[in-house]
């Protein structure tokens, strides 16, 4: 029994266990239901494994010494099995003459690794949850979401119908949605959950409306068939692209891009561990792997320059705007979207393999830093990191793994991000030097405020928040899909003394970290490009001579280190609190370049103004004019009724006139 | 079979009517032992059905009305049977929601009107199908009307009179049809199956416009599509949690189902040529609707209007007349069914408890009552057609289906945009009535409450997993006519 | 046996009148001794259908004639088991009653077997005087009095233009026999002819009060006994319906097509006007006036379609219309007896205060209104197929329209019957008698409505004969 | 010469003074006797019909036997009700017969 | 047949009967209506039917005259009131358009007329129609009982 006819066990166990979590955890005592779920898990995780094992025995292996030398004919080294990419297919929808929709399960490279990486991330994310959400209301709930979300999410990475790829993701959606709002007494959490379904519902319309054209184009809803060359034939360019940014848009929206980025800040009102499994490592991945996977449509239609430049402005903007935060969480999720713009600017430069590496590496060291950040939280009773209290001191673990996690993300060699964002660049510097540009530049940025962060948290002692007073809390009007930046509650309580985190926290912490710095030398030169070995796909000529990779590697880790020396001169050397930016512009910052305004004031308010219009059209116009019509029956009933008189000459007039017009009507 | 599932409500209302004790308890329970015996019975007429080979099952005809060439001719195909199904399903949910009643007339009243469904989804005869389509609509009066809430009365006779418009013209139509085919048949006969074989016959008649919109004035205004849709907020409002269960389980069926039936079946070529305009009609309906169920400050009315938009679904997938659009329009029909009916259970329930649907004074529901609030919520999510529930693949087969059809691709662009502002209105009120810290007391779910909401939560999950329970069955309905469709259209 | 029915009506009212003055503390005697008269003439009509020929020039046999004994046979039964409602018998004696209604219903079968127009005058008026008298027959009720007084004198004015129609025809064609006339009547008749036929129609449509010939109906209703008012619903409209058709068939020759047209019209006006008069009445009686007005609309539709639809649909709805308006007025007699008038505000939660009688009242109130299942919906709907048949569909659709316009004021009663709250007015008693009387119609309304193929089959072959 | 014509005539002017009558007089008993004018109007045709038309049956002229029948019958109801009119209203005019309407 | 006989006859019958119908005096309207009557009858003599005009003469002539004279007395009908202006409207609209309905009568040249013996009139009677003329005793039967009826109180 190979684990590739296992595979669709790794989305379904998690499901079950939300089933039985939803029916039964009430009953379930102590920490049971926390544990129950991460056992799932890692039976999954280890499926997902073995899935990986499976199809890296299974999948061709390129030659990428080769390729780099120019060599590419003799590139390939094993032609791969077969029956790769694997595939399993049942009947789920069928319709006559029609293809229908049947439920497929398509595992090639990059859904293997995404899949292993899911099921990881997930895991240590249930394990931290089983200390983080002890004492919460409803933590059986909880577990239950998580494993709905994490089926669903596995669901769609090994999804080979992109119907069934849509269901996940609104499924996804769904989960986000319950999870964000998980606190839901909270009028905070309640707008955030709201406004994060009502943005990514909008930008699924495109995905929906994808799908359609392209059912009508090629008759199939089908992953794999959308690669071949014989189906593009069918596919006009210009149709291509416009499908292709449909599906774009829908992604732009899963993964918080500019300009649908606004509901992710938001989306921090959730548990920790939500913003850590879902708003960092995977669901909003989940819109990175879906573009990848229209990936073929995007060349054919010649669309890739608007995903590079939607990932560029997102990875500088957000990059720029982490720094006026104070919420940990806050400039983790700036952080967040950020990153994503990596992705994307990697995958629209034709660094696809870059792109998806990134993708997992990020997902492993966001995962981290967003539990590290629930431990800090955890421990200091806070998110303020201007009142965290020398973190450093009392959470040594929390402290070390959050390094960790941190020098991934800023890019220092050896940890992961280093690998996978600096090819990532080195993309974008082969096919739009200015998009190169705008990358480093947010890589600079990146680099300062992460240890701005880390300085201020772990090293420097409690101080009153600078942030607080400017908090913008102001709601909105009518619909209410309102930014929720308000400050944090309830307030930190006087004179707290952290602590370190439980064993559970601990330990996932400590594991995520590892993984951080496995995944990173998996993909790098020095471990032969195992990762993308996998997952090089075809000629994208994407992978650059090592000299000049050489060369990129050098200059993004300077630009990292210039980051963080400032950030080291201002906040560390310096008192965080006498840094000030300039009001105008700190506040503008805050408000986040009054984006969210923009929506509210301008998209939400033109989108919901004929509500009352229509509805007051409906109550008194439309059934008025039924009413009307009743009243009127009425009224000329009341008048008709005068002609019965009750005077005999009349009636006898009548009779008459009867005549006189039968008389009239015959004689003609 | 079809007899049994017809019958056996009606004599058992009549056996209810006839209980010496107004308030007989005896009353309810055989309404509930009738609604689970025929939902077993229609349950194994729906999996004995052969799905491969379709066609009609359980045909029964006897010579009714000779002298207009009309029988009593009834059987079943997968088109009717999901609804034969739901039926008595809806029925026995119905019953238990109103356990607290004890007026016997009510549940006679329920009685009756599951064996005029059944026996208009059954009907293979027009007369026999308007004579059900008919027989439906002085239950629903009486059960509005006397058991409803405080504007019972207006809404009773607006959801009489509506109804009575689009039923006459139906009729007129019907008997037009039926003489004009008579020289086609070389017999005057009101039979459905021997009038679908002179399809093409009809189809070239100068007058099939007029029959056309005589039977489909009908079934608009049942379904309900924009305009004619402004009985539905005030009967839904009205009527009593089993009365609302039934017209938006069931009742709004009747259109959707007709539309297929007669003006698919009968006027493929009227369809077509009109076509654009139904799905504009659709279009309308779906994001009309929508932003009207955002502005309701009444509960049931916000969801009564939420249906409007769900049947613009309904409309748009048989506008498309395409095998994916019928599809879509047949699982939506059934999935708001279920689901629209899980909402008005919640909702009736709730009201009950609160006294009130005004939804500015509800606050908390799911804190304080956690089964009640999350059923609800479950429902609300479903109503704006949450993926892996049954209203999802409903939704998007009808918009798939929609996207195909030639005359209403078009419209499917701008009416997706009604499944964001129906979200919006749904999580708003979910966000309004169901979150927040609980105020007041609300005493959750009773045990038998518990009971008629659980199948209704069951099929609501599993018609969104698993369609291969609906889909073939709906194949079996649909090809048939598709087939003859293409025929005549050629 | 149609003369033998003759004889038996003529000599019964004879001795029904005569016994009369010594059975007015026992009026149920004489209601027996009308209701085994009329028992026996019903089965003696069954016989009368298969005869042939013409009695003394005057009176065709047939199955027509046999039809309309048997139908006017059973309205007198009714109407004699109706009167025993009224426990204690009339103010003004119980026994005339049984006599004046016993040759009304002569009048009406000689009406329709008539062979010229003497015998159809002579018919009509024997059931018209009967029906003056007995609106008036309480002379204590003012409003009887001033219905009969209207009725009477409307009555009257209709007679003579008839009379008048009757001579130009006369005139027009030399001959007083339906064939005579027939004969000399073309599709495009004279003026002379035109204007003898529309006058004949005023006669005609008076009985069936058709708008504009309608106004004394709802008076004589609002002022009559409610037996007394069922009779007139039911016994004068179901002889003249019938004899119209006779004469549309044998009389009216080429000119048919013409008089036809002029039928549709009427009806349809009539079908209109009744029902928007019918929308804000107040006393059910009167609302039951108009509502017959509207049926007999729906009625001249059938009969204007000139199909063998249109006449089975004719006898079908007379039939149907037998029984529920009796049943309704029976009804009304029934509580009118114990106290309670017939308008809507006396009405008021009556299905509470007496759940059997208040079902009963909805079935016939709904078979009016043309509900399925009953025999008021396979009325209406015989009609519409035959106006479908004859391609009427202007008036079709006036029609299905105005069924609207019925339901709306039909349910005005069941809404005062059940959704009103009864308040303080008590419980309602009604007497065995009634609710017996009330049961059995009901029964017959449903079955009628439920399986009629065997009525219809025997109604399609006493028709077909109009149709040769 | 005297033609068909004239007699017709003549009872359609009858006619029209009767129909003018019904409709102008207010006493009741007034409005009898002009219906009775109708009659006679009717019976008057009848007669002229059957001299000019039908020499063999003379079927009209035992019509308007008929009519004189007819019409006294008519009349003996007719007062018979006016007198319950006058014991009940206290006049027998028309005003006083119109508290039924709508 | 004298055409100033008919013309005679009609000139007063026509006065008479517009007599009966406009004169308030209800008794003096009472006789111009017998004498209208009385002229009708002589006009059946004109028209060859003396024994119609006897029984003209005896029934419509004198009786129902008389028998309305007495019901004037009895209900204290001096007069008849004025009619109302709406009334006098109606009634020459109507009387307008009968004028217009009859004018298609002129048109009848027909001139010779057959005179109908009582004999042949009698046998008529009996022969062709004998069940009409025992339906009309019926019919006085049931008006006679219908009078009765209406005009008694029930003893007790």
């Amino acid at each position: 029994m190979s684990y590739v006819e296992l595979s669709y066990w790794i989305p379904l166990l998690p499901a079950l266990g939300f089933a039985v979590l939803i029916l039964f955890g009430r009953s379930l005592p102590g920490r049971l239901a926390g544990w129950l779920a991460t056992g799932v898990m890692a039976v999954s995780a280890v499926l997902a494994l073995g899935l990986l094992r499976d199809v890296a025995l299974a999948a061709p292996h390129w030659d990428l010494a080769a390729i780099f030398s120019g060599q590419s004919e003799s590139a390939l080294l094993a032609p791969g099995s077969p029956d790769f990419p694997f595939r399993l297919e049942w009947n789920w929808l069928a319709i006559k003459g029609q293809a229908g929709i049947p439920l497929v399960i398509y595992v090639d490279a990059l859904a293997a690794i995404v899949t292993a990486m899911v099921a990881l991330a997930s895991l240590f994310i249930h394990m931290f949850s089983i200390g983080y959400m002890w004492g919460e209301e409803r933590y059986h709930t909880f577990f239950a979401f998580l494993q709905l979300f994490s089926a669903a999410m596995l669901a769609f990475v090994l999804a080979g119908n992109f119907f069934h790829s849509l269901l996940a993701w609104e499924v996804m959606g769904l989960m986000s949605y319950l999870l964000i709002g998980f606190l839901y007494k909270k009028k905070t959490a309640q707008q955030a959950q709201k406004k994060a379904f009502i943005t990514t519902k909008l930008a699924d319309l495109g995905f929906m409306i994808g799908l359609f054209w392209l059912y009508l184009l090629i008759g199939n809803f089908d992953l794999a068939d959308l690669a071949s060359e014989h189906t593009l034939a069918l596919i006009p360019a210009g149709t291509a692209a416009v499908i292709g940014l449909l599906v774009f848009v829908a992604s732009v929206g899963k993964s918080a891009q500019f300009p649908l980025h606004v509901w992710l800040l938001d989306a921090m009102e959730g548990p920790t561990p939500v913003s850590a499994m879902i708003h960092a490592a995977t669901m909003v991945s989940a819109g990175v792997y879906l573009t990848a996977r229209f990936y073929p449509l995007l060349i054919h239609g010649h669309a890739l320059m608007v995903v590079a430049w939607v990932g560029a402005i997102t990875a500088l903007f957000a990059a720029v705007i982490a720094p006026a935060f104070a919420d940990v969480k806050k400039i983790l999720a700036w952080s967040t979207v950020s990153q994503l713009g990596y992705m994307f600017l990697g995958l629209g430069v034709f660094g696809w393999a870059a792109a998806m590496f990134h993708l997992v590496a990020h997902a492993f060291f966001k995962a981290l830093l967003f539990l590290g950040s629930g431990s800090m939280i955890h421990g200091a009773k806070t998110q303020d990191i201007f009142e965290m209290n020398r973190l450093k001191k009392y959470m040594p673990w929390t402290y070390l793994t959050f390094l960790v996690g941190s020098l991934a993300l800023m890019g220092i060699p050896p940890f992961a991000g280093f690998w996978s964002k600096d090819l990532v660049l080195h993309a974008a510097e082969e096919h739009a030097p200015i998009l190169w540009l705008m990358g480093l530049t947010a890589a600079f940025f990146t680099a300062f405020y992460t240890t701005r962060l880390i300085v201020i948290a772990f090293h420097k002692p409690a101080m009153p928040s600078p942030w607080k007073a400017a908090a913008w809390t102001k709601g909105a009007p009518w619909l209410n899909l309102g930014p929720a930046d308000a400050p944090p509650d309830p307030e930190p309580p006087q004179g707290h003394h952290p602590h370190e985190s439980g064993f559970e926290m601990v330990t996932a912490l400590v594991s995520l970290a590892i993984l951080s710095i496995v995944v990173g030398l998996w993909g790098s030169p020095w471990a032969d490009y195992g990762l993308l070995k996998l997952l090089y796909w075809g000629d994208a000529p994407e992978i650059l001579p090592v000299g000049k990779l050489l060369s990129g590697y050098v200059i993004g880790t300077l630009v990292a280190l210039s980051g963080i020396g400032l950030a080291w001169y201002w906040y560390a050397a310096g008192d965080p609190l006498k840094q000030r930016a300039p009001l105008w512009l700190t506040r503008a910052l805050q408000r986040r370049l009054y984006i969210d305004e923009f929506y509210y004031k301008v998209v939400a308010a033109l989108g919901q103004s004929p509500t009352y219009v229509l509805a007051f059209f409906d109550r008194w116009v439309i059934d008025g004019l039924v009413d009307l019509s009743g009243w009127l029956a009425l009224v000329a009933s009341s008048f008709l009724r005068y002609l019965q008189s009750g005077r005999f000459a009349v009636y006898a007039f009548y009779m008459l006139l009867g005549v006189l017009a039968l008389y009239l009507g015959g004689i003609r | 079979m079809t007899l049994l599932l017809i019958f056996l409500p009606i004599v058992a209302a009549a056996l209810v009517g006839l209980l010496p004790d107004p308030k007989a308890e005896a009353g309810k329970r055989i309404a509930l032992g009738v609604a689970l015996f025929t939902l077993l019975a229609s349950v194994g007429v729906y999996f004995a059905y052969p799905v491969g080979s379709g066609g009609f099952v359980s045909q029964f005809r006897l010579d009714w009305l000779r002298l207009i060439g009309s029988s009593f001719h009834v059987g079943l195909d997968g088109l009717s049977l999901p609804f034969v199904a739901l039926t008595p399903l809806l029925t026995a949910v119905s019953v238990l929601a109103s356990w607290r009643k004890t007026d016997k007339g009510f549940f006679a009243l329920m009685l009756l009107l599951q064996g005029a469904l059944v026996g208009l989804f059954a009907a293979l005869d027009l007369i026999v199908f308007f004579l059900f389509f008919e027989a439906v609509l002085v239950p629903m009066y009486f059960m509005i009307a006397i058991w409803g809430y405080e504007e019972r009365r207006y809404a009773a006779v607006k959801f009489l009179i509506y109804s009575l418009v689009g039923s006459v013209f139906m009729l007129a139509a019907m008997l037009a049809t039926a003489y004009l085919a008579q020289p086609a048949l070389g017999e005057l006969s009101f039979d459905y199956l021997k009038l679908l074989s002179a399809s093409g016959y009809l189809a070239a008649l100068p007058a099939a416009a007029w029959l056309f919109w005589g039977f489909a004035i009908a079934f608009l205004i049942k379904l309900p599509a924009v305009p004619v849709h402004t009985w539905l907020p005030h009967a839904h409002t009205q009527a009593p949690t089993a009365g609302s269960i039934f017209l938006a389980g069931l009742l709004l069926k009747m259109g959707g189902y007709g539309l297929i039936r007669f003006n698919l079946a009968l006027f493929p070529g009227e369809l077509k040529h009109f076509s654009g305009l139904l799905a504009i009609v659709a279009f309308v309906s779906i994001v009309y609707g929508a932003y009207v169920t955002l502005a309701q400050r009444d509960l049931k009315r916000l969801i009564a209007n939420s249906s409007v938009n769900h049947m613009g679904y309904v409309l748009l997938g048989i506008a498309s007349m395409t095998a994916v659009g019928l599809h879509g329009a047949v699982y939506q029909m059934v999935a708001h069914g279920v689901i629209t009916g899980l909402m008005f259970l919640m909702v009736g329930l709730l009201a009950e408890r609160t006294h009130t649907r005004e939804i500015a004074a509800m606050k908390g529901v799911y804190p304080a009552a956690p089964k009640l609030g999350g059923v609800l919520w479950l429902a609300l999510l479903g109503g704006l057609g949450l993926p892996g529930l049954a209203g999802f693949l409903g939704e998007f087969q009808s918009l798939w289906g929609g996207f195909l059809g030639v005359m209403t691709r078009p419209y499917v662009w701008w009416a997706v945009f009604g499944i964001v502002i129906l979200a919006g209105a749904m999580l708003w009120t979910i966000q309004r009535v169901l979150l927040g810290k609980a105020e007041t007391e609300v005493a959750d779910l009773e045990p038998y409450e518990v009971y008629a909401a659980a199948p209704l939560v069951f099929l609501a999950v599993l018609l969104g997993l698993v369609p291969a329970l609906l889909t073939p069955w709906i194949d079996a309905g649909i090809q048939p006519i598709l087939t003859l469709v293409q025929e005549v259209l050629k | 046996m149609t003369l033998a029915v003759i004889i038996l009506l003529a000599l019964g009212g004879l001795a029904l009148a005569l016994a009369a003055p010594n059975f007015d503390e026992r009026p149920t005697v004489l209601g027996g001794i009308s209701g085994t008269i009329f028992g026996v003439t019903l089965l003696l009509g069954f016989a009368a259908m298969h005869e042939s020929g013409v009695l003394y020039g005057a009176v065709q046999q047939g199955p027509l004639t046999g039809l309309a004994i048997v139908l006017l046979s059973l309205v007198g039964l009714l109407a004699a088991a109706g009167a025993a409602i009224r426990e204690n018998g009339f103010a003004a004696g119980s026994g005339e009653v049984h006599a004046l209604m016993m040759w009304g219903i002569l009048g009406g079968v000689l009406l329709v077997g008539s062979a010229h127009l003497l015998m159809f005058f002579l018919g009509l008026e024997l059931s018209a005087y009967s029906t003056y008298v007995l609106v008036g027959y309480d002379r204590d009720r003012r409003f009887g009095t001033e219905a009969a007084a209207k009725y009477l004198m409307l009555g009257a004015v209709g007679s003579a233009l008839l009379l008048f129609g009757m001579a130009l025809l006369y005139a027009e064609t030399g001959s007083i026999a339906y064939a005579g006339i027939a004969a000399g009547l073309s599709a495009h008749p004279s003026a002379l002819a035109v204007g003898g036929l529309a006058l004949m129609l005023v006669g005609i449509g008076f009985k069936l009060a058709w708008v504009p010939f309608h106004a004394w109906a709802p008076d004589a209703y609002q002022g009559a006994l409610p037996l007394m008012a069922g009779y007139l619903s039911v016994a004068p409209k179901t002889a003249v319906a019938l004899g119209l058709a006779v004469m549309l068939t044998q009389a009216f020759g080429d000119a048919a097509g013409m008089v036809r047209g002029w039928i549709t019209a009427l009806a349809a006006v009539s079908v209109v006007l009744g029902s928007f008069w019918a929308m804000g009445q107040g006393d059910i009686k009167r609302l039951l006036a108009y509502s017959t007005i509207v049926h007999m609309g729906f009625l001249g539709m059938g009969l204007a379609s000139g199909t063998l639809t249109g006449y089975v649909a004719v006898a079908y709805y007379l039939a149907a219309y037998i029984v529920t308006s009796l049943g309704m007025f029976f009804s009304l007699e029934a509580l009118e007896a114990h106290g309670i008038a017939s308008n809507l505000e006396a009405w008021k939660g009556l299905g509470r205060r007496n759940p059997m009688v208040g079902v009963l009242i909805a079935v016939f109130v709904l078979s009016l209104a043309g509900a399925p299942l009953l025999a008021g919906f396979l009325a209406k709907l015989y009609v519409f197929a035959a106006l479908a048949q004859a391609g009427s569909w202007a008036a079709l659709i006036v029609a299905v329209i105005m069924v609207i316009f019925g339901y709306f004021f039909y349910f005005r009663i069941l809404t005062a019957l059940f959704l009103e709250e009864p308040g303080e007015k008590p419980a309602v008693e009604v007497s065995a008698t009634a609710i017996s009387l009330m049961f059995i119609l009901a029964a017959a309304v449903f079955v009628l409505g439920v399986w009629p193929s065997p009525l219809m089959q025997w109604l399609k072959t006493a028709v077909a004969s109009l149709m040769i | 010469m005297v033609t068909l014509g004239h007699f017709l005539l003549l009872s359609g002017l009858l006619m029209a003074i009767g129909l003018y009558g019904v409709l102008t007089r207010r006493n009741l008993i007034a409005v009898l006797m002009s219906v009775e004018i109708l009659l006679n109007a009717a019976a008057l045709a009848f007669v002229s019909v059957a001299a000019y038309r039908d020499p063999h049956l003379f079927a009209g002229q035992i019509f308007a036997l008929f009519i004189i029948v007819v019409a006294a019958a008519e009349l003996s109801i007719g007062f018979a009700i006016l007198l319950n009119v006058y014991r009940s209203h206290g006049v027998v005019e028309s005003d006083a017969i119109s508290e039924m309407r709508g | 047949m004298s055409l100033t006989a008919f013309y005679a006859l009609a000139a007063f019958i026509l006065l008479f009967a517009l007599l009966a119908v406009t004169t308030a005096n209800m008794v003096r309207a009472a006789l111009s209506l017998a004498v209208t009557f009385f002229l009708i009858a002589g006009l059946y003599v004109l028209l060859g039917s003396p024994a119609l005009a006897a029984i003209q003469f005896m029934v419509n002539a004198s009786a129902i005259p008389i028998m309305t004279l007495f019901i004037i007395m009895m209900t204290q009908s001096r007069n008849s009131p004025a009619p109302k202006s709406w009334q006098i409207a109606l009634g020459a609209l109507a009387a307008a358009a009968a004028l217009v309905f009859f004018r298609v009568a002129v048109d009848h040249g027909d001139s010779s007329v057959a005179s109908a013996s009582p004999a042949v009139l009698g046998e008529g009677l009996l022969r062709a129609a004998l069940l009409p003329f025992e339906v009309a005793s019926v019919l006085l039967l049931l008006a006679m009982v219908g009078a009765i009826v209406l005009a008694r109180r029930r003893a007790g």
